[in-house]
C-alpha cells in the first residue's frame, strides 16, 4: 500500500509545482504569451514531464553505477535511454543528410519531414538492406551450428560472453546476431508478401462490392462478416494445421499456404476498409462521369477509385503489416509457421522469453529475447511512423 | 460624430503554404461606428473572410496577423491575451457564418447552442436565455418559435437555420456582428426572407455589422458603406449610394458590368424540326419516392434550354433521366428522333458519346489524382481511339479551345487550378467526346461572377463554333437571361412553364415564375425595402412555413 | 540422485502450493486416462493408492498390498492386502475393490493404457476379505512391479462411477475441489494409515501452469513452493537464486528417433548403423539437455534399471565409419527426412537440427521436417518412416521391451522384428534367477544396440525445483519427475 | 425508435445466420484437422481398439454430416451437447453421464465468466484512459505530449502481446514486487483478491488495446476541427477544452464507439496468449485445449460464443452510433 501513498504524495507535489511554475513564469517573463495563456493543466504537464525526465536521467546514472545490484536494476532503463538517444540522433542526422543530398524534390520532402518519419524511413532502409544482403552481412550462416552453445550476449567473457558472438548464441550454438539478420530476410519478406497479397484480394473485392453493390456486395459482405466473427489467430491456426497435413514435408509449399491463409484472413479487414472508402468515392461525380463514358469495371476500380483510396489503404497497410508480422510470429511458435532451421524473430522471442524472468540478477541474459522482440517492434513502429506522416501529408492539414 | 466602435488600421495578414508565408491581406483600414453596417465585397479569395475574422482578433489556423491594429472599443485585439479575446468573442462580437447548415453543431439542439454563449459568458442564465431565444425567433418570424429551438439543425430548413444563426449571434446582444456571406448558400426566394430579417434585427438592436458578400446587389440592400477588396488589397471604399452610382476604379466598374452580359434571343424554332433531345412524359422516382411527374420538353440543335427552379424541384433528376443514370418509370427519351435505351448501361458507345454532362462541383467531377492531360485524354482515347502524339495534339487543341495554355496546364493536378479553370477542364472533357448535346448542371453556381461570366461566354462561343445543344440547369435567373434560348421552369417535379426566353421574361407569368423573377436582387439600395412593401412583410414568414 | 542432508524430523503443517505442467481441460480422476504429470501426481501421488509402489530408493514396497508371493513359475501371485483402510467416503477397502479396479482396464470397450498388464491375468480370486490371488497367462517375475503403474489405482467397488466423478480413493489426501486444467485443492485425511510416515501438509493447492516461463516465474516470485519440468536453459540462472533449490535425478527417460525397419532405406541394417554413427550424442546431451542427462547407446534400458548393460561398446559419432557403411550398402549420399516436433520431446526440433548438422559430415542429407505439435502422436509417430519420440522408461526391462520392442505389439515404433531378441524376451520374462536374467538382458541390449531400428542418443534427467522452505528425506525417487511424483506424500515444510 | 427496433431485429436475424455459417465453417475445419478426439486423448497410448471404442461411444464413427446435424438439432434447442473430454469417463462404468459435469455449458460457464471479468476490468481501465488521452492529444496536437503519447502507444501496439506481458511482469512483479504474476483465479475467491490477481493481465491488455482507441479518438476529433461549427464554437469565445469535449467529441462518437466495440470483441475472443502467460483460466485457453484434442462440442460452443460476442458488440456499437447521432435518432 505504501507505494500508492507515495504516488498520491508525488502527484500532489507535482500539482503544486505546476501552479508555482506558471506563477513564477508569468512574473519572470513579464507575462509573455507563453505563460500568460498557459492553462493550469499544461503547467502540470510540464512539471510532470520534467520529473519524468529527471527520473530517467537519474536512472541512467544509476544504471552505470559500479554497484552491480543497483546497476542491474536499472540496466534496461539505461539501455532504453541510450537506444532512444541513439535513434533520435541518427534520425536527425539522416534528415540533415536528406535535406542536403539528392534531387530538389527529395530535399523538399525532407525539409517538411518530422523526426519520427525520418527515423522510420531510415529504419526501413536499414531493414531492407539487411534483409536483402543478409548473406553478406551475417557473420555466420543461419543454420550453422557453432561450437559454443548458450553464450550470453554482451561479449564479456567475465559474464559468460564471447567476443566472437556479440549477441551470444542460442541453445544449440547458433549465432544470435546472424539469426537476427537472417530473420529480417525471412520474417519481413514473408510478412510483406502476405500483406501485399491481402491487399490485392481485399482491395479488389472491396472496391468491386462498392462499385457494383447489389447481391455481390451482400454476398461478399456477409462472407466477410462470417470470417471476421471467428477470432483470426485461432482460425489461422486451424487452417495451418490442416495445411501442414496437406503440404507434407514440402516446406516451400507450407510457407506458401501460410502466406495465402493469413492473406485471406487479413483481407477481410482490408475488404471492409476498401468497401467503406470505395462507397465514399463511388458517389463522386467523376465516377459517374466515367460510368457514363462507358468505362469497364477494371478501369473504374484501378484507375479511378484506387488512386483516391491510397491514403487510408496505406495507413491500413502499415498496421496490417504489423499484425501479419505478429501473426506469423505466433504461428511459428506454434510450430506451423516459418519452418526451421530458417531463423524467425517470433520463434526467437518465444524461445528466449523466459530469460526475462532473470532480469533482476542477470540483465545481460534477459536482454537476449528483448533483441528479437525489439527487432519486431522497431520495424512495426518505423512503418507506422512513416504511415502516420504520409497520412498527415495527404490529409493536407496545415498543423 | 459618434464614438468609433471598431478601428482597423494597416491590417496585414499572412498565410502559410508550402513552408513560406504569403501575404493574404496587404494593409486594410476601416472604421465602424455603433449601429453602422459596412459591406466587404470582392471576388472569391480576395480576403474578405480573413479581414472579417481579423476584426474579431481571430485568424484561421495557418494564418497570422503580421502588422496593423484592430481596436475594438479601446481594446487592442492583436496582442490581447487569449482569455481577454475569449471574453469578447461571442459576448460583444458575434459571427454569422456563410453556411448555417455547416456551422450549427449537428449534435446539439438549436436552443442549446443558442444559450451556450450567454451561459458561458455569464450574461444570462440558461432559462433566461432560452426565453430570450424564443423571443428572438419570434422577431425573426421563425415558425413555431416556442418549439423550433428544440429541434436539431437537420430538422430545420436552410433559410430558417440562417435566421436561427442570426438569432444566436444576437443572443448576447453584441455590439458588433460579422456576417460572412450569410445568404450565399440559399436560393433566391429564401435569400429575400433572410436578408429582410437580418436587416430588421440589426436596426432594432442598433448593432454595428460587417457584411461580407460577393454579390453587389445584396450588399446594396444591407450596407451603409461599401469596401471593395481585390487579392488582399483595398480597391476603394465609399458610401453605398455613391459607390453604386459612381464607381471610381476599373475593377469596381468591371464588377458592375458582369451583370450585363447577355446574348440576343435566337429566332424561334420552326415546327417540324427534329429536336436533338426530346423528353416526353417522363415520370421518375427514387425508389418509391416520386420526384418527376410527366416532364416533357425538347432541345433543338444549336440551342440552349435553361431549366430553372428552386432547389429540390427535380432539375438534376431530369438530367439523370436523360443520361440514363436514373431510368424513368414512364415516358421516353429520344435522341435525334431515335429512342434511347433508358438505362445507360444498355446504350452503346456512340449513344454515350453524343450526350455529355458537365457538373456543378468541378471538385468532385474531376478525379483529384489525375493530371489535366489524363482527364481530357481519356475520352479522346476512349471514344476516338487516339493515342500517343495524336492524343496529345488533340488534348492540346482542346485546352486551347478552353483558353488554357497546354504547356502550362497539361501536367497539373485539379487541386492546382482555380475554380473557374476546373470548370473549364470539365467543359473540355465533355468536348473531347465531340458530342452534340451537353448537359450543364449548375456549372456556374459555385463560381464568382467574373469567373462565371467567362465560362458562360466560353460556352456561347463553343455553341456558335460547334453547333452544340445545351441543357442548362440553374437557379440563377441572371444566368438564364444571359445564355438561354428557351426556358423551362420546374417546381416540385413538374414543368410549370416553358417557352422562348424573351417570352418568359415578359409578363404574364405563372405565379411561381413571377416569385422567382421578382426575388432576384437588383442593384438598387431601395429594392429590398420596396419589394417588402409590395409583398407585404407577413408573407415572408408564411413562405418560410410553407417550405418546411 | 542429488540429495541434501537428511533432515531429522519431518513436521506436519502448512499449505503446499505446486505449479505443475501437464494439465489439461480434459483431465479427470479416471486413472486409466492419466498420461501427464499433473494428473499422475494428483492421482496415484495423492488421492489414490496403488497395490505396490517404488520407494524413493528404488525398492519395490507395498502400498495397499502389504506383502505378496509367487509360485516358482512366476505365474500365480498372491497378495495380502492392508487392513483397516477406508476410502474417503468411508467405505472399507478389501479384495473386491482390487478385483473390480483391475477389471476396469479390461472391461468391454475399455480404453486403458494398462490393458496389456491386466489382460495378462487369466484369473483373479478373492481368497479372503484381504487376500487376492492372480494367475497369469505366462510367468512374469516383474508382475508386482507392474502393479505400481500409476494407471492401476484402486477404486471403491460398486462406486467407481462416483469415485471417478469426485475423486474418491484411499490416498493420503482427499479432494476439496477440482477444476480440470486449472486447479485442484486437496486436504489431508485424518487418521490415515500412512499417518506419521508420510503426508505432512495440511492442504495442497495444485495449480496448472503449462507455460514454462510462467511456472518458473511463479516459483521465483514465491507464488508456488515447487514446480516440475525446469527448463534446462534457465536452470543455471535459477540456481543462482538463493531461495530456490533445483533437484535432479537420472531416470530411465530417454529420447529416441525410431525408424520403420520395414520401409526403405531403413530396412537395410547398414543404413541404420550408419545413422547411429552419424549422430553426435555428447553434443546432444550438452546442447539439448544442457548436460542434464547422459549419452545413450541406442537401448531403452537406463541407469535406473536393474540389468542395465553399461559395458557395451558405444556407437560413437564417426562420420567416416558412417560413410563407409553407407558405401557398403550402396547408398552414398543418402537423403532422408526426419520428422520432429517439440511435442515429441522438449527440444526435439533443435535435436533434429543438430542431427542434421552432424550427419552432413557423413555425407548424409538429412532433411528436418517440423511437424505440428497438434496430432503429432496420431499422424507422425508410427506413421512417418523416421521421427522423434520419447519414452519415460519403465521400471523393469521386460516391461520396457514388451511395450515397444516385442514383435507385433502396437507400440513397436520401429516395426523391428528380431527372432533371437524375441526368444530371449520370452525366456527372461519367466526367469526368477537374477544372474541368468542379467545375461539374457545383456545379450538383448547388445542386439538392439547394433541392429535395432531406433536411434537413442540420450537419457534425460528429471529436473524439478522447489523453494528452500521445502525439505525431504534426502533420497529422491527416479521413476518419474517430482520424486517419482510422490512429492506430496514424502516432503514437508522445514 | 421504431426504426432502431427494426434494425436490431434485422441485425439479430442476420447474426443468427452468421452464427450458423460460422458453426459450419468451424465444424468443417475441425473435421479436416488431422487426427480426432479418440486418437488425441489417448496420445502415444492409442491402440486401434481403444480408439474404436471411444469413437463409438462418442458417435465419431458416423459421417460428419450426420454428426453436424445432430449437433445442430441440439444446439437449436439450447443443448450444446456434452464435452467429449468430460463425457468419456462415464461410459467406462457402462452408464450415462449423471453428474452434469460433462455438459459443455457447465464446462464453459465459469471460464466465460472469468473471461468477461478480465475483459471488464480491462475495459474499465482502458476505455477512459484512451478516450482521455485521445482528447488531450487532440487538444494539444503536435505538442511534445501528443508526440510522446503517439510514440508510446504505437510502440505498445507494435509489440507482441506476450512480450508486453513479460515486460510488465519484469517491472511490476520481479523487479518491484507489487502485483502477483500468477492470475490463477478460481470460484469462491474474494472479489478484491480476484481483482488484484487480474490486474496484471488487464494492464497488459490495456497496453494492447489503448493505442488503437486513443489514436482513433484523436483522429476522429482532429478530423472535425476544421468543420465550420467548430470554428463557430471558437468564435463564440468558448474554451478550447469545451470546444473539444462539447462540440467535437459528440460528433466523433461513431468511429470511436466502433473502435471500442472492436477492441472489446478482441478482449473476449483474442487473449489466449495473455491467458497462457498469466495462467488465467479464461475461455481462450479452454478453446485452444479443446482444439488440440478435437473436442468438437466445446470448440463449437466456444466459437459460437466468440462469434456472438463479436456480432452483439458490433450491433451495440451500431445502435449506439445511431443513438449518438441526432440525424439518425430524429429523422426529418
Ligand atoms: N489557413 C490559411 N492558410 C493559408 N492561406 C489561407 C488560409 N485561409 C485562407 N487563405 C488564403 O487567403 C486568401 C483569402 O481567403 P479568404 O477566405 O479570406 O477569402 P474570401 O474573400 O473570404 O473568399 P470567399 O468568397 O471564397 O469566401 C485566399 O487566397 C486563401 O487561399
Ligand atoms: N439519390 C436520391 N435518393 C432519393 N431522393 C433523392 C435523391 N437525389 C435527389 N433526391 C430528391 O429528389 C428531389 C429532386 O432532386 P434534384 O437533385 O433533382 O433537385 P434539383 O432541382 O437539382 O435541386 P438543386 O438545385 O438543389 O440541385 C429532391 O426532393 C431530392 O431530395
Ligand atoms: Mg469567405
Ligand atoms: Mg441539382
Amino acid at each position: 500500500m505504501n507505494i500508492f501513498i507515495a504516488i498520491v504524495l508525488w502527484l500532489a507535489a507535482i500539482a503544486a509545482a505546476g501552479w508555482v511554475f506558471r506563477f513564477v513564469g508569468q512574473k519572470v517573463t513579464g507575462n509573455k504569451p507563453l505563460f500568460r495563456d498557459m492553462s493550469y493543466g499544461v503547467a502540470v504537464g510540464y512539471i510532470l514531464a520534467a520529473v519524468l525526465l529527471v527520473w530517467l536521467g537519474w536512472s541512467y546514472v544509476l544504471s552505470r553505477s559500479p554497484d552491480q545490484t543497483i546497476a542491474n536494476k536499472y540496466f534496461f532503463l539505461g539501455k532504453a535511454v541510450e537506444g532512444f538517444l541513439l535513434f533520435a540522433a541518427s534520425a536527425w542526422a539522416f534528415r540533415i543528410f536528406g535535406r542536403n543530398v539528392g534531387s530538389a524534390g527529395t530535399r523538399k520532402l525532407f525539409r517538411s519531414m518530422p523526426l519520427t518519419a525520418s527515423f522510420g524511413i531510415l529504419t526501413i532502409i536499414i531493414y531492407a538492406i539487411v534483409a536483402i544482403f543478409a548473406g553478406a552481412i551475417a557473420p555466420y550462416g543461419q543454420e550453422e551450428i557453432l561450437g559454443a552453445a548458450n553464450v550470453v550476449p554482451g561479449g564479456n567473457p567475465a559474464m559468460g560472453g564471447n567476443p566472437d558472438y556479440p549477441l551470444g548464441t542460442d541453445q544449440i550454438g547458433r549465432d544470435i546476431l546472424s539469426r537476427l539478420i537472417y530473420g529480417a530476410q525471412n520474417t519481413v519478406g514473408i510478412a510483406f508478401a502476405t500483406t501485399v497479397l491481402a491487399f490485392l484480394i481485399g482491395a479488389t473485392l472491396g472496391f468491386l462490392a462498392a462499385t457494383l453493390g447489389g447481391w455481390l456486395d451482400q454476398l461478399l459482405s456477409r462472407a466477410v462478416d462470417v470470417l471476421m466473427a471467428i477470432p483470426s489467430l485461432i482460425f489461422a491456426l486451424l487452417l495451418m494445421t490442416i495445411a501442414s497435413a496437406w503440404a507434407g514435408s514440402e516446406k516451400g509449399l507450407l510457407t506458401f499456404y501460410m502466406v495465402v491463409i493469413i492473406a485471406v484472413i487479413d483481407s477481410t479487414r482490408v475488404f471492409r476498409l476498401a468497401r467503406a472508402v470505395g462507397l465514399n468515392i463511388v458517389v463522386m461525380d467523376y465516377i459517374e462521369a466515367a460510368k457514363l463514358r462507358g468505362e469497364g469495371m477494371g478501369y473504374l476500380i484501378f484507375r479511378e477509385i484506387l488512386p483516391n483510396a491510397t491514403a487510408p489503404l496505406l495507413a491500413e497497410f502499415g498496421l496490417r503489416f504489423c499484425f501479419v508480422f505478429l501473426t506469423i510470429a505466433s504461428l511459428s511458435f506454434l510450430g506451423v509457421g516459418i519452418q526451421p532451421p530458417l531463423a524467425d524473430w517470433g520463434t526467437m522471442v518465444r524461445d528466449l522469453a523466459q530469460f526475462i524472468n532473470f532480469a533482476a540478477f542477470a540483465p545481460q541474459v534477459a536482454s537476449a529475447p528483448l533483441l528479437a522482440a525489439s527487432a519486431i517492434a522497431l520495424l512495426t513502429v518505423a512503418v507506422n511512423f512513416v504511415v502516420d506522416w504520409m497520412l498527415h501529408k495527404s490529409s493536407g492539414l496545415k498543423e | 460624430m459618434a464614438e468609433q466602435l471598431l478601428k482597423v488600421r494597416g491590417l496585414k495578414i499572412e498565410g502559410r503554404s508550402d513552408e513560406t508565408w504569403n501575404q493574404i491581406v496587404n494593409g486594410v483600414d476601416f472604421e465602424l461606428k455603433k449601429g453602422e453596417v459596412i459591406g466587404l465585397i470582392g471576388e472569391s479569395g480576395a480576403g474578405k473572410s480573413t479581414v472579417g475574422l481579423a476584426a474579431m482578433g481571430f485568424t484561421r489556423d495557418g494564418c497570422r496577423i503580421s502588422a496593423g491594429e484592430v481596436e475594438f472599443d479601446g481594446i487592442n485585439l492583436v496582442n490581447a491575451s487569449a482569455k481577454v479575446k475569449r471574453e469578447l468573442l461571442g459576448k460583444r462580437i458575434a459571427y454569422v457564418a456563410q453556411s448555417a447548415a455547416a456551422s450549427f453543431n449537428p449534435a446539439h439542439r438549436l436552443i442549446d447552442q443558442h444559450t451556450e454563449a450567454p451561459v458561458q459568458h455569464g450574461v444570462m442564465s440558461k432559462a433566461e436565455s432560452e426565453a430570450d431565444g424564443m423571443e428572438l425567433y419570434r422577431k425573426l418570424r421563425l415558425p413555431d418559435p416556442e418549439n423550433i429551438g428544440f429541434r436539431y439543425p437537420h430538422q430545420v430548413s436552410g433559410g430558417q437555420l440562417q435566421r436561427a444563426m442570426t438569432a444566436m449571434a444576437m443572443s448576447t446582444r453584441p455590439d458588433l456582428i460579422i456576417f460572412d456571406e450569410p445568404t450565399t448558400a440559399l436560393d433566391v426566394t429564401t435569400q429575400i426572407e433572410v436578408l429582410a430579417s437580418i436587416r430588421e434585427i440589426v436596426e432594432e438592436f442598433d448593432t454595428a455589422a460587417i457584411y461580407i458578400t460577393h454579390d453587389l446587389a445584396v450588399v446594396a440592400q444591407m450596407a451603409d458603406k461599401i469596401k471593395v477588396l481585390l487579392k488582399g488589397d483595398e480597391v476603394e471604399e465609399a458610401d453605398t449610394r455613391t459607390m453604386l452610382s459612381d464607381p471610381k476604379e476599373d475593377y469596381t466598374k468591371s464588377l458592375w458590368a458582369v451583370r450585363s452580359f447577355q446574348r440576343p434571343q435566337k429566332p424561334y424554332v420552326q415546327t417540324g424540326q427534329t429536336p436533338v433531345v426530346s423528353v416526353s412524359n417522363v415520370t421518375a422516382a427514387y425508389g418509391k419516392v416520386p420526384v418527376l411527374h410527366d416532364v416533357s420538353f425538347d432541345i433543338h440543335a444549336g440551342r440552349t434550354v435553361a431549366v430553372v427552379g428552386e432547389s429540390g424541384s427535380g432539375k438534376s433528376t431530369t438530367a439523370r433521366c436523360i443520361t440514363g443514370l436514373l431510368p424513368p418509370k414512364q415516358g421516353h427519351i429520344e435522341f435525334d428522333g431515335e429512342a434511347l435505351p433508358l438505362d445507360y448501361r444498355k446504350r452503346n458507345k456512340m449513344q454515350l458519346r453524343q450526350a455529355q454532362m458537365i457538373y456543378q462541383m468541378a471538385d468532385t467531377a474531376l478525379n483529384p489524382r489525375k493530371t489535366i492531360g489524363e482527364l481530357i485524354g481519356r475520352p479522346v482515347q476512349f471514344y476516338m481511339g487516339l493515342t500517343g502524339k495524336e492524343k496529345r495534339k488533340r488534348v492540346d487543341s482542346l485546352l486551347e479551345e478552353i483558353e488554357l495554355e497546354p504547356s502550362v496546364y497539361y501536367n497539373r493536378l485539379p487541386s492546382e487550378l482555380s475554380g473557374g479553370q476546373k470548370q473549364r477542364i470539365g467543359i473540355a472533357r465533355a468536348l473531347a467526346a465531340e458530342p452534340k448535346f451537353i448537359i450543364c448542371d449548375e456549372v456556374t453556381s459555385a463560381l464568382d461572377q467574373l469567373v462565371a461570366e467567362g465560362i458562360l461566354k466560353l460556352l456561347a462561343k463553343l455553341q456558335d463554333e460547334l453547333g452544340l445543344s445545351y441543357m442548362f440547369i440553374t437557379h440563377d435567373l441572371a444566368t438564364v437571361k444571359s445564355i438561354a434560348d428557351e426556358v423551362v421552369v420546374m417546381k416540385d417535379g413538374r414543368v410549370v412553364e416553358q417557352g422562348p426566353k424573351d417570352d418568359m421574361f415578359k409578363p404574364p407569368h405563372h405565379p411561381y415564375t413571377d416569385l422567382l423573377l421578382s426575388s432576384v436582387p437588383e442593384m438598387d439600395p431601395d429594392w429590398l425595402t420596396n419589394l417588402l412593401k409590395e409583398r407585404g412583410v407577413d408573407n415572408i414568414g408564411d413562405a418560410a412555413v410553407g417550405k418546411m | 540422485a542429488t540429495g541434501m542432508p537428511a533432515v531429522a524430523m519431518p513436521k506436519k503443517g502448512g499449505t503446499l502450493r505446486l505449479g505443475l505442467a501437464g494439465a489439461n481441460s480434459s483431465d479427470s480422476w479416471d486413472s486409466r486416462t492419466h498420461s501427464d504429470s499433473y494428473m499422475i501426481m494428483c492421482g496415484h501421488g495423492a488421492v489414490f493408492d496403488t497395490m505396490t509402489q517404488v520407494a524413493a530408493n528404488g525398492e519395490l514396497v507395498g502400498e495397499l498390498a502389504e506383502s505378496w508371493e509367487a509360485t516358482s513359475d512366476a505365474k500365480t501371485w498372491t497378495f495380502n492386502l492392508r487392513k483397516g483402510v477406508t476410502f474417503h467416503n468411508g467405505k472399507a477397502f478389501g479384495a473386491d475393490d482390487v478385483i473390480e479396479s483391475l477389471n476396469m482396464h479390461v472391461a468391454e470397450g475399455a480404453k486403458s493404457a494398462a490393458k496389456p498388464i491386466v489382460s495378462a491375468i487369466t484369473e483373479m480370486k478373492k481368497m479372503g476379505e484381504h487376500q487376492v490371488q492372480m494367475t497369469l497367462k505366462a510367468g512374469n517375475a516383474d508382475f508386482p512391479f507392474l502393479l505400481s503403474d500409476y494407471h492401476i489405482c484402486i477404486f471403491p467397488a460398486g462406486q467407481v462411477e462416483e469415485a471417478i466423478a469426485q475423486g474418491i480413493g484411499t490416498g493420503m489426501y482427499k479432494v476439496e475441489s477440482f477444476d480440470p486444467g486449472v486447479r485442484t485443492l486437496l486436504s489431508r485425511v485424518e487418521g490415515h494409515y500412512k499417518d506419521g510416515k508420510e503426508g505432512w501438509f495440511d492442504q495442497i493447492e495444485v495449480i496448472a501452469i503449462n507455460d514454462s516461463s510462467a511456472r518458473m516465474n511463479a516459483l521465483m516470485t514465491g507464488q508456488v513452493d515447487a514446480v516440475n519440468r525446469v527448463d534446462f536453459k534457465t536452470e543455471p540462472l535459477m540456481k543462482a537464486n538463493p531461495m530456490i533449490n533445483i533437484f535432479e535425478v537420472t531416470g530411465n527417460q530417454h529420447f529416441t528417433f525410431p525408424m520403420l525397419t520395414n520401409v526403405a532405406p531403413y530396412d537395410n541394417v547398414k543404413v541404420r548403423q550408419a545413422l547411429k554413427h552419424a549422430v553426435n550424442r555428447q553434443e546432444m546431451v550438452d546442447k539439448i539437455l544442457l548436460g542434464h542427462g547422459a549419452v545413450a547407446n541406442d537401448i531403452p534400458i537406463g541407469p535406473a534399471n536393474q540389468y542395465f548393460a553399461s559395458d557395451l561398446p558405444l556407437n560413437e559419432y564417426d562420420p567416416e565409419k558412417a560413410k563407409f557403411l553407407l558405401k557398403e550398402a550402396g547408398m552414398d549420399g543418402l537423403s532422408v527426412d526426419l520428422s520432429a516436433s517439440d511435442a515429441a520431446f522438449p527440444g526435439a526440433v533443435d535435436a533434429a537440427q543438430l542431427y542434421q548438422a552432424s550427419a552432413k559430415a557423413a555425407g548424409i542429407n538429412l532433411n528436418v521436417v517440423q511437424e505440428p505439435a497438434d496430432g503429432y502422436w496420431s499422424n507422425v509417430w508410427l506413421k512417418k518412416p523416421w521421427c522423434a519420440c520419447y519414452w519415460s522408461g519403465r521400471a523393469t526391462e521386460d516391461w520396457m521391451f514388451s511395450t515397444a520392442y516385442e514383435m507385433g505389439v502396437p507400440w513397436n515404433d520401429s516395426h523391428w522384428e528380431n527372432a533371437r531378441f524375441q526368444e530371449l524376451l520370452l525366456t527372461a520374462r519367466a526367469e526368477l534367477d537374477t544372474e541368468k536374467r542379467r545375461g539374457q538382458y545383456h545379450e538383448m541390449q547388445a542386439i538392439m544396440s547394433t541392429e535395432g531400428g531406433t536411434v537413442i542418443p540420450m537419457y534425460a534427467n528429471y529436473v524439478d525445483a522447489h523453494s528452500t522452505k521445502l525439505t525431504n528425506s534426502g533420497t529422491i525417487g527416479n521413476v518419474f519427475q517430482m520424486d517419482s511424483s510422490r512429492l506430496m506424500e514424502r516432503w514437508w515444510f522445514s | 425508435m421504431a426504426s432502431i427496433l427494426r434494425i436490431i431485429a434485422q441485425r439479430l436475424a442476420l447474426g443468427i445466420v452468421t452464427l450458423f455459417v460460422v458453426s459450419i465453417v468451424i465444424f468443417a475445419a475441425v473435421n479436416l484437422l488431422p487426427g480426432d478426439f479418440a486418437q488425441l486423448i489417448l496420445g502415444q497410448g492409442a491402440t486401434p481398439e481403444a480408439v474404436e471404442a471411444i469413437r463409438q461411444d462418442l458417435g465419431l464413427d458416423q459421417p460428419p454430416i450426420t454428426r453436424y446435424f445432430q449437433w445442430l438439432a441440439g444446439a437449436v434447442q439450447g443443448d450444446l451437447g456434452n464435452s467429449f473430454a468430460q463425457a468419456n469417463f462415464a461410459s467406462f462404468a457402462g452408464t450415462d453421464v449423471g453428474t452434469g459435469q460433462g455438459s459443455v455449458a457447465a464446462q464453459i460457464a465459469p471460464r466465460f465468466e472469468n473471461t468477461m471479468f478480465l475483459a471488464g476490468v480491462t475495459a474499465v481501465i482502458a476505455v477512459p484512459i484512451s478516450i482521455t488521452l485521445g482528447v488531450l492529444a487532440a487538444l494539444y496536437r503536435n505538442s511534445a505530449f501528443d508526440r510522446t503519447a503517439n510514440i508510446l502507444t504505437l510502440s505498445s501496439i507494435s509489440s507482441p502481446e506476450f512480450f508486453l506481458a513479460y515486460i510488465l511482469i519484469l517491472f511490476l512483479a520481479v523487479l518491484n514486487p507489487i502485483l502477483p504474476s500468477l492470475s490463477n483465479i478460481y470460484d469462491g475467491m474474494e472479489l478484491s483478491d480476484r481483482f488484484i490477481k487480474t490486474l496484471l493481465p488487464a494492464l497488459t491488455l490495456t497496453l494492447v488495446v489503448t493505442a488503437h482507441m486513443m489514436r482513433m479518438t484523436r483522429a476522429a476529433i482532429i478530423n472535425l476541427l476544421a468543420s465550420p461549427y467548430i470554428e463557430m464554437a471558437r468564435l463564440k469565445g468558448i474554451s478550447p477544452m469545451r470546444v473539444i469535449v462539447k462540440h467535437a467529441l459528440p460528433n466523433a462518437l461513431a468511429p470511436i464507439i466502433n473502435v471500442i466495440a472492436l477492441n472489446l470483441a478482441y478482449l473476449i475472443t483474442g487473449v489466449v496468449v495473455v491467458e497462457v502467460v498469466f495462467v488465467y483460466p479464461g475461455i481462450g485457453q479452454l478453446f485452444v485445449d479443446s482444439v488440440k484434442i478435437r473436442d468438437i462440442p466445446v470448440v463449437q460452443a466456444c466459437c459460437l460464443i466468440f462469434a456472438a460476442a463479436y456480432i452483439l458488440l458490433n450491433l451495440t456499437a451500431d445502435i449506439l452510433s445511431i443513438i449518438s447521432n441526432p440525424r439518425l435518432r430524429h429523422p426529418k
